[in-house]
Order: structure tokens, then C-alpha cells, then sequence
């Protein structure tokens, strides 16, 4: 099963994409691109949800999607329980608390169901919000910058957690770390100037080994990722 | 300056002496300069007068003593409905044929403050404790209460209006009169002023100018009305039209004369029921300003 | 158009009102004697009407003033609100015929006291909600002021008052449907105009079908005075 | 302790407001005339203050529930707002007096149609903050719910109600403070107890200490309730 | 003139970190550390704003202090240029709108000045606050992921403009990419159970060049950055 979007997007008249054409299999798409070139427009678009652009073209998208957006939406006045459950809860799917806790535990935030997002740390705040993608079972899933708020070896551990979890999944991920795109990427494009332009990519299965860096940088590397 | 009185109400033909007199300019002849003011709460005027923001208030002669007793620097200066208005209304029809009839009924009634004064007078005079009876405060609603059925009487309808007013919700009403029922007659509608601040001159040419104008309404009384109904669309209506008629023999043809027994015995009879501790000396609530001043 | 569906729509429905719970013309007057009585007495209502609009607009400016006043003094300062806030409540909790004589004595028996009362009814829901609304500023966006050691004035037009808005903008939705009976309230306070005068007048003569019809001008006014407030805030969009 | 500082702060604000506007006292007792009519009628002003009360909490009660469900179903459903909307609005424009013989024809002269009043004038500012609240959720909040194809109402409970809450809890504690004076405007539909019956009785008998002395019994409960509200609302965090 | 924090902190009860000794001199000094480890109350504490920590300890700040948050705190209800300009709106100082439009144009979203924060892209709003926070001119920046959601390029563009206008400033700066840190740190500290480890560093004056990566990365970081 594929989806995809093909077509244009004009935002107040000027182009934002034009012809662009995404095929999502199953497996890691990822999408570069330099600030504001519409990368979350396509999301949002995918994910039938309402944005500023004007948009011409076919959208194919199942009817169930994980999704992380940019910010975190996770919602003040719930816990970290209830903000990991909310999806089921809207949806009226049987709320499955087991599979809620257990997703809270592999993100590290075990024992703090009960806590409000305000009391968390920035990194915290984003684990919450991917352990929330999770929980919905979809066949695709829309991640949006999903590790941007996370130090090296947090970010490690929950790149393999997504993988795992999302084996099977069709996957589009939006980065701005292209060690991050060469590591999980099946397939890497780059929006630039309303264009999509594919990167070539290392061999091997994801998540592949981090490429070498520097002896310093390799080092520190190292020594985060303990 | 101008000459303030305030009305117990909105204007209605129970003020007929003062709108003629205002409407055929005699104020203006008089040299008088008369403002009018029509408030929607009966209680306001003494304490208008009183406090020196009005030069006269028009109000109820029972109320007289409550005002004297509350300390209100007030006395009566002249008279404008010379008899009681105040009626026990029932439906002519209805269960309650005599007063006897209401032990053990409701009775409803407006806020004016002189139930004890008169119905409960009423009652005992008819055998019945007030105790046997349910009070029920309708406020604005005396003849709507009577005519739904809602009560079995009202109290403190005036018989020149609400006997019209049930007759146009279709039903016959029966009055039942304090005077008839143990109660001394009293005024039912007099001019109080407060005497340290009033201009005498001024307020006797009123009175003379009212008299003028009660006079006129007893001798053309189709005229007057016609005169009275040009003050304004709102009081031009078929239930004034009708109590005009009804009123005409109730004001007092000489507003400043003073029934002094009559005031010294409604008195005793105000202390006699409780509501006020001792009743006072007529001089004290009460001036005759046709008398040479002292 | 949709006015004209929901005025229908309002007709239908008092009509059913009447039919069904058998009340008496001379309590609940049915719209076709209603719409009689507005016909013929167009004129005394249109003037009636004029001069209680006036008293709304008037109060209402006031009001929304004094509110402001209130919620802001309140808000900027802890002890002013401690001195303020019982005495904004207790200004809700008297009734206005306990307040007539003194509003007269003060006010006189001109248009003052009524728009006195207009004011007393429509700046608390203001004066609360924008209280409320200051207070609720995200804790992240004040520590721009702290850090700016912002003084407290500052801090309320730059931060404090682009949060409240929302609750400013809902409060003035509720003033403005006030605004009409606190007129017609403060005409009790002693009047020679106005429909609340009337109302009070028909009331007691019993003439229910003009009372009715001074009532449906009242409605119109509100349902207008309602309907142009949230034009305007939405256009400021709030 | 700072209830008793207000108190006292507010008893020399009232003798200095009489002491300065040189009202006589049958217009604006002072405070030791009102203290000791309280105490020379404190039985009366207990009974009925009772009386009052319960009518108070019942209408409070009441109107929230009633507040409660026409602000969800109008932000529920923009076809039931369209409907109901003008019919909320209209019932805010309805004088009492207009109102009272029919409601006393539906209630009677029981305690029902006093409860009608305190829920009249409470249910409003209730209804038309959760409506305002309920609309005011975030975009992207709701995106939650678009992506999940939620109805309205799991939307409601799970997203919009919860970002709803301050707006409801300013309208509570509105609500609070309009309810006594509903219990009491009540009571001029047609009653024989209660504070406002006994106010009515006081200010046509000249008694304005006995009035001013119910005023001041109505005044500690309207801060009482108010007091209780603020407490509990914050207790819940709001 | 150098500014720093000493001493200890406990969350509820529990030791966040332990006789902490950061001090601050003039130039970069770059905090890494796990998510959730303390580097945001670190920031905070050294600001003077309210957290939910317990110190125990000296902070030396001065009064004015250029901040960016881990959220951009924008304003939703002001333009771009008002939310430049808010800190000098807030402190009562004269309003340099010359600078601010300076400032907006220079991290690249010139012609956006009229335009509402909830129009940005991701990238685009952090670099409004980075525009606000370097409006302030402070001896002392905290600065927390500033440039977590820019692409290679912006980042490093935006990594050049803040070197370039805090030169002489004391910066702190919370990352979580070791590059960025490598890159631009004078000093380098790893906050990692409660105790500051210093990281040691490439030789030369910051900004440095980049260590080498792999080859696919290197290709592909060139490319993102053309
Ligand atoms: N109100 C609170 N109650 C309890 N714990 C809190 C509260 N606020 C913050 N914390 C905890 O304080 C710790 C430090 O938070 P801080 O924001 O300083 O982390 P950080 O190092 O900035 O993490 P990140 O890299 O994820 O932003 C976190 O573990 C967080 O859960
Ligand atoms: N309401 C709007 N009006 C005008 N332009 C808008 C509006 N909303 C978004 N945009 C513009 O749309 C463009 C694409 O935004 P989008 O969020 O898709 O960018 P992005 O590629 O995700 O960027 P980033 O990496 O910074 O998150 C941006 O230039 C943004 O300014
Ligand atoms: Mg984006
Ligand atoms: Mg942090």
C-alpha cells in the first residue's frame, strides 16, 4: 500500500511547490529542506489538515495517521497518561492504558504518568509527544522535526525506538539533521525552491551506523551516546 | 426656581386637579413655575420632600404617621383625594362573597405598607384573625392575581381603576371598603411638604391654583377630561376614561382646609393597631396654611 | 435574511407558548395583538424608545470605562484589589429600588440616575472579566517582563493586555445584552420617558399588548445592541 | 482576620460616604442605626435570610446546569446556536415585572418562581462563557481531534471542555455574585419571606434602617458565596 | 567582568545537581547534557526567573541579561516587528525600530515584519526570538537551543550572525549538537548527573570550521549549506 501527494501549492498567490510528486512506501521517507520552504505544508496537507497554502493535485493518505507535529499539542491540563491516551479517547478506540504506560516507559519517562506536561523539560515535552504517535497503529506515520528537542544518545535511543515500532509503517520524516536523514532514511529528498531533489544514500538496512566524523566530534560523540 | 411635586406614581386621573391646572397654564398665571415628576415607587416621595429635593409630595394619609414615626420632617399641607380609594377587591362571582369568606384563603397584595392599618382592621371587623389568612406579596400584579385565580382577593386595589381592569379581563369584581369595615375614613391622596424648607407663599398658590382646577373638573367634567388626556399619549386610554368618571367626586374640592378629628382620630387609631408607638398631635403631622400663619 | 428567519422563527414559537399553556391575553398576549399594539402605538413607542436608547449608549460607554478602570486597578495591584473587589460586589447585590432615593438625591431625576444604573449593571461583567483575563497571562510570557524588569504598567498593555482581549471581548458580548434592562431598571428610579416607564405604566393599567410591545422594541434593541458588538469585535478579530 | 479588616473598612467607608454626602438618614442610615436594627430584628432577618438563601443555592444550582447545557449545545452545533442564541439573549432583555405574572401562573407563589429568577439571571453569563471558551480552543489542539475523526462531542469533553475551564470559573464566580440579587428581585415577583419580601415591606413602612439592615444580611451572603466560589474554584486549580 | 552560578539544587526533594561551579566569561561557553538533566533551570536560575527547583548557592548576573527560551515566546497578538521590539517596549528604553527591521532582515525573514507569529514556519519563529534576544545588548546571553529548528544552512548562517553581534558578551548556550558546540564553544561542559564535565575542544578562534564527516555526510552537509 502506498500514499502520496502529487500536484501544486501557491500561498497567497506565490508558488510554494510546484508539480511535486512524494510516493510514500512502506519504510523511511525522509525531507530536507531550508526553513519555510513548505516541508510542514506537505504534512499537513497528507494529513488532511487545514493550512494557508492553496493546494492543486491528488492526496492519497489512509484514513488512520501517526502524527507528531512540530509543536508538541500536548494538552496542559491532562497528564502524561492522558495526553499519551488522547488519541484513543477522540477516536472512541478502546483505550489500551497498558500499551500507553508501556510507550511512556520506553521513551524514559516511566513513573511520571502522573505529572503535567508544564513540569517538563523541553526534551521531555517531545518524548511525550512521539510516545502519543505511537500509541496509534497506523499505516502512516507524519513526524515532523520528532527529535529536534533531544541530546545525542536520547535521540538514538528514540530513533530506534520509532524504527522498531514503525517497521512495516510507511514513514515521513521531516529533519533538519542530515546525519539523522542518512541514518533512518530509505529515501532522503530535498524541498528546495519548490522542488523535491532526491539525495543518494549509504548502503545498508536502517537504522544504518552513524557515519565517521572528525576525531573530536567522534569522541564526543562517543562519550553522549554512553 | 421652580416648584417641585413629586407624585405618589406615574401621572393617572387620580391627579386630575394638578395636569388640568398645568394644562390651562393657571400654574403660570399664578406666577408659578410647577415641575412634575412621576416616580415608579410610591415610598420615594416623602423621603424627596423631606430631603428638600422636592417642594411637595404627593402620598397616602396613613403613611403620614409611619413617615412622622420614622422621623421624617413632613407634615400634610393640603389634601388632593379627600376620601379613601384603598378597596379589598374579590370576584363578584367567586367564593369569597363577604370578607368573612377569605379565612383560610390567599390574599394578595401590592407593597404599600399599611396592610396591618387596613386589611388586617378589616379582617378582625369581620370575625376572621389575620393569622387564618395567607399574604402574598404580587407586587405589580393585583388584578392579573385576582383574575387567573391565582388569588382569592387582592388588597389595596383602588376602586376607581382595578373594578375597570378586572371588567376588562372579563370577570366582575366586588369591593370590599375599609371605612365600611371598621376603619375610620381617612385621605386617601395629600401634599406633604417639609415646613422648615418650605417656600409657604409659593405652596399656597398651588393649593389655590389645584382648587381652581378641582373646581373646574366638578362643573365640566367632559372638558376636563379632554384637557387631562392631552398630557400625553401614554395616560390618553380607555381605563382612564373610564375611572375619570370615578374619581371626579373623590377630590377635594378645598385642598388646603384641614379636618383636624379626622386627623387626630385616624391617629389613634394607627397607635390603637401597633404601627406606630403613640399617636401624634394633629399639629405635628398636619397644617392648615388657609389659617394666618403664627 | 437570517434576522428575518429567526424573528419568524421567535413569532412561531411565542404563539405556541400562548396556544399551549392557555395563559390569559390580559397575562400573555399573543404576537398578533402584540404586533396590533406596535402599530398603533408606533409613535409613543418610537419616542419612549429613543429616550431609553440613549440611556443604553450612554450607560454603556460608562460602563465599559469604570469597568476597564476596575479590572485594570484590580489587576495591577493586590491591595487595591483587596480594598476594590468587596466593594464591586456588594455594588451587584443591592437592589435598585433600595437605591432609587439616594441615586436621586445625588443624580437627580434627569437621565443621570438612569444611566447610573446602566453603569452599575454592565461594568462589572467588564471590570471581572478583565480582572480575570490579566491574571491569566502564561506565566512563559511574563518572564519576558521580568527579565526586561518591566514595571507593572508596562507589563499590562505589552502582555497582560493582548492575553486578556479574548475575555474582554466576551464580557463586552454580556454588557451589551445588560445594558437594555438596566435601562429599563433604572427608569424605576422615576422617569417620565422611556419603555421601561411605559412597560411599568401599561404594566399597572393592565394594558398587556402594549406592554408586550414595549418589550419586543426592548428585544429588538438588545438583539440589535448584541448582534452590533459582536460585528465590531469580529471585525477587531476577537 | 482580612474578612474582619474589610468589614471594618467598609463600615468607615460607609459612615464617611454618609458623614460627607449629608444624606439624612431615612434615605441613608448610617452604619450604627443599620447595627442596631440588626440586632433588634436579627430573628426576623434570620428567618427570612434562610428563606432567601435556600432559593439563592437552589437557583445557582440550577442555573449552572441549565447555563452548562445551553453553552454546549450552542457551541456544540452552530445550527442550535443560530436558534437558541437570539432566545438566550432575549430572555436577558425580559424585565422581571413583565415576567411575573406568568411565571407565577407556571410556579405559583412558591419558592418555584423565585428559583425561575436566580436561574434566569444566572444561567446567562454561564451559558455564553463556555460557549465563548468552548470556541476559543486552539487550532492546533483541534487538530488532535481531526486527525482522530472525533465527533463533536468526544472534541468537547476531550479538548475544547478542558480549554474552556478559566473561562467557566470567571463565569462561576460571576454567577456567584448576580445570584442573591436574582433571589431577591424574585421575591418582588410575589412572595411572602425572604430578604427582598422583607426589603420591599421596610422601604414602604419608612423603616430604611430595617431595610438597609436586610441590605447588609443580602451584602454577607452575595461575599460569602462569592468567597466560597473563589475557594473551591481555586482548590481546583482555576 | 564574568558572571556565573555555585552551588546546589534539589527537585522535590531530590538533588537536580550538586555543587555546581559555572562561571562565565566573556565568549561562548556551550552546556550539553541528557534531556531532562538541568540545563534549562540552569539558564533560568542564572535569569532570576522562577523554577520549580530549590537552589542553594550564589548567582552573579548582571541586570540586563539577552534571553532565548527553549520556546520562542512570541506573541501571538503583536507582528514580528512588535515582537523584536518587545523587550525595549517592556524596559521602557527608546524603540530602535532601524535595528529591529536590521535585525529581522539579517536572520532572513525581511519583508515578514508585519506579518503574525502564527503565519511562521517552525524555523522562521526561532529565528524571531533569536532576533528579540540579540535586540538586547547585554553583557550576558542565555541562549537555549537556539538553533534547534533551523536547517544546516540557516543554522549555520544564524550560528555566524549571533558570533558576530555578541562579540565581547558572555554567552551560555544549551545545545544538544555536539557540531554545533564543537563549532562555537570556547568552553564546552557535559551536565551529566548533577556534575559539570569539561569536554575538551579543537584548537582555533570560534567560529571554527566544521570536522570532517563522512563522505555522504560531507557531500550532503555541503549541498544543504550551497
Ligand atoms: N514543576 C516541576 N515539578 C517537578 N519536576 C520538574 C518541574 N519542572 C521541571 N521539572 C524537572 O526538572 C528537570 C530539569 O528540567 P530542565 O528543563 O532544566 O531540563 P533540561 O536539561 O533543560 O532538559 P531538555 O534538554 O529536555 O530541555 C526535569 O527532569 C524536569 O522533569
Ligand atoms: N497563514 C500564512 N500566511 C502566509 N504565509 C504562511 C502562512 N502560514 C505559513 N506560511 C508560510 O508558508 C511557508 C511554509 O511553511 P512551512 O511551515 O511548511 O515551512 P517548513 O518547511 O516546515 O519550515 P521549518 O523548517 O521552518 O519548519 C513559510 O514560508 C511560511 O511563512
Ligand atoms: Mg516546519
Ligand atoms: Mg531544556
Amino acid at each position: 500500500m502506498a500514499f502520496g501527494i502529487e500536484g501544486s501549492a501557491t500561498l497567497a498567490g506565490r508558488p510554494l511547490f510546484r508539480d511535486l510528486d512524494l510516493q510514500l512506501a512502506p519504510g523511511w521517507t525522509c525531507l530536507l529542506g531550508p526553513s519555510g520552504a513548505g516541508k510542514s505544508t506537505i504534512l499537513r496537507l497528507l494529513a488532511g489538515l487545514p493550512t494557508a497554502a492553496r493546494f492543486e493535485g491528488r492526496i492519497s493518505a489512509p484514513p488512520r495517521i501517526a502524527w507528531m507535529a512540530q509543536q508538541d499539542l500536548l494538552q496542559e491540563r491532562a497528564n502524561l497518561l492522558g495526553n499519551v491516551l488522547i488519541g484513543q479517547r477522540l477516536s472512541g478506540a478502546p483505550l489500551d492504558e497498558g500499551r500507553a504506560r508501556a510507550l511512556l516507559a520506553a521513551v524514559g519517562l516511566e513513573g511520571l504518568e502522573a505529572r503535567r506536561p508544564a513540569s517538563l523539560s523541553g526534551g521531555q515535552r517531545q518524548r511525550v509527544a512521539l510516545a502519543r504517535a505511537l500509541m496509534e497503529e497506523a499505516p502512516l506515520a507524519l513526524l515532523d522535526e520528532p527529535f529536534s528537542a533531544l541530546d545525542p544518545a536520547t535521540r538514538r535511543r528514540m530513533q530506534d525506538l520509532a524504527c522498531a515500532r514503525l517497521a512495516g509503517t510507511a514513514v515521513l520524516m521531516v529533519t533538519h539533521d542530515p546525519l539523522e536523514a542518512l541514518r533512518l532514511g530509505d529515501r532522503v529528498w530535498l524541498l528546495e525552491e519548490g522542488r523535491l531533489r532526491p539525495v543518494s544514500l549509504p548502503d545498508g538496512p536502517v537504522p544504518r551506523p552513524l557515519p565517521a566524523l572528525a576525531a573530536e566530534a567522534e569522541a564526543l560523540m562517543a562519550r553522549l551516546a554512553a | 426656581e421652580p416648584l417641585t411635586v413629586v407624585l405618589d406614581w406615574f401621572v393617572n386621573p387620580d391627579h386630575g386637579p394638578i395636569i388640568v391646572a398645568e394644562r390651562q397654564g393657571w400654574f403660570a398665571e399664578a406666577g408659578l413655575e410647577v415641575e412634575i415628576v412621576a416616580p415608579a415607587d410610591p415610598a420615594d416621595p416623602p423621603k424627596m420632600a423631606a430631603s428638600g429635593q422636592a417642594d411637595l409630595a404627593v402620598t397616602y394619609q396613613p403613611q403620614l404617621y409611619l413617615q412622622h414615626a420614622e422621623g421624617l420632617p413632613l407634615k400634610r399641607v393640603g389634601t388632593l383625594v379627600e376620601s379613601p380609594l384603598y378597596c379589598v377587591m374579590a370576584k363578584a362571582d367567586g367564593p369569597v362573597q363577604g370578607l368573612a369568606d377569605l379565612k383560610g384563603r390567599k390574599v394578595g397584595f401590592s407593597v404599600a405598607g399599611i396592610e396591618e392599618a387596613l386589611l388586617h382592621t378589616m379582617l378582625r371587623t369581620n370575625g376572621v384573625e389575620p393569622a387564618e389568612v395567607e399574604f402574598v406579596n404580587v407586587n405589580f400584579a393585583l388584578t392579573p392575581a385576582l383574575a387567573s385565580g391565582q388569588a382569592d382577593a387582592v388588597a389595596g386595589a383602588f376602586r376607581n381603576f382595578e373594578l375597570h381592569q378586572i371588567a376588562a379581563a372579563g370577570s366582575e369584581g366586588r369591593c370590599f371598603l375599609p371605612e365600611e369595615n371598621g376603619v375610620p375614613s381617612y385621605e386617601e391622596l395629600i401634599y406633604v411638604a417639609n415646613p422648615d424648607r418650605m417656600d409657604r407663599e409659593k405652596v399656597v398658590a398651588f393649593l389655590k391654583v389645584t382648587e381652581r382646577a378641582a373646581g373646574f373638573i366638578a362643573d365640566h367634567p367632559e372638558e376636563a377630561w379632554e384637557i387631562f388626556r392631552g398630557w400625553s399619549a401614554e395616560v390618553d386610554d380607555d381605563l382612564n376614561a373610564a375611572a375619570w368618571g370615578d374619581t371626579l367626586p373623590h377630590f377635594a374640592a378645598h385642598p388646603m382646609a384641614l379636618d383636624a378629628d379626622r386627623y387626630a382620630a385616624f391617629g389613634r387609631y394607627m397607635a390603637e393597631v401597633g404601627l406606630i408607638p403613640a399617636a401624634p398631635e394633629v399639629a405635628e403631622v398636619a397644617m392648615d396654611l388657609s389659617a394666618p400663619a403664627d | 435574511m437570517r434576522a428575518l428567519a429567526t424573528g419568524l422563527a421567535l413569532l412561531a414559537l411565542w404563539q405556541a407558548v400562548v396556544s399551549l399553556s392557555g395563559a390569559p391575553p390580559y397575562i400573555l398576549p399573543g404576537p398578533a395583538a402584540v404586533l396590533r399594539a406596535l402599530a398603533e402605538n408606533r409613535g409613543m413607542l418610537a419616542r419612549n424608545g429613543l429616550a431609553t436608547l440613549a440611556e443604553i449608549l450612554l450607560g454603556l460607554g460608562l460602563g465599559l470605562l469604570i469597568g476597564l478602570a476596575a479590572g485594570l486597578a484590580t489587576a495591577l495591584s493586590t491591595q487595591v484589589e483587596r480594598l476594590l473587589r468587596p466593594l464591586l460586589v456588594l455594588s451587584q447585590a443591592v437592589p435598585v429600588f433600595a437605591l432609587a432615593p439616594i441615586l436621586t438625591l445625588w443624580l437627580g431625576y434627569g437621565m443621570g440616575s438612569k444611566v447610573a444604573v446602566v453603569v452599575l449593571i454592565t461594568f462589572f461583567p467588564v471590570a471581572s472579566a478583565l480582572h480575570d483575563g490579566l491574571r491569566a497571562t502564561p506565566e512563559a510570557a511574563l518572564d519576558l517582563a521580568r527579565l526586561a524588569r518591566a514595571p507593572r504598567w508596562r507589563t499590562l498593555v505589552w502582555l497582560r493586555l493582548p492575553h486578556a482581549l479574548p475575555h474582554l471581548a466576551a464580557a463586552l458580548r454580556i454588557a451589551a445584552v445588560y445594558a437594555p434592562i438596566g435601562a429599563v431598571i433604572g427608569e424605576w428610579v422615576g422617569s417620565s420617558a422611556g419603555l421601561g416607564h411605559l412597560m411599568l405604566l401599561a404594566n399597572a393599567r393592565m394594558k398587556t399588548d402594549l406592554m408586550f410591545a414595549a418589550l419586543a422594541v426592548l428585544a429588538a434593541m438588545t438583539l440589535g445592541l448584541r448582534a452590533a458588538t459582536d460585528r465590531g469585535l469580529r471585525r477587531l478579530g476577537l
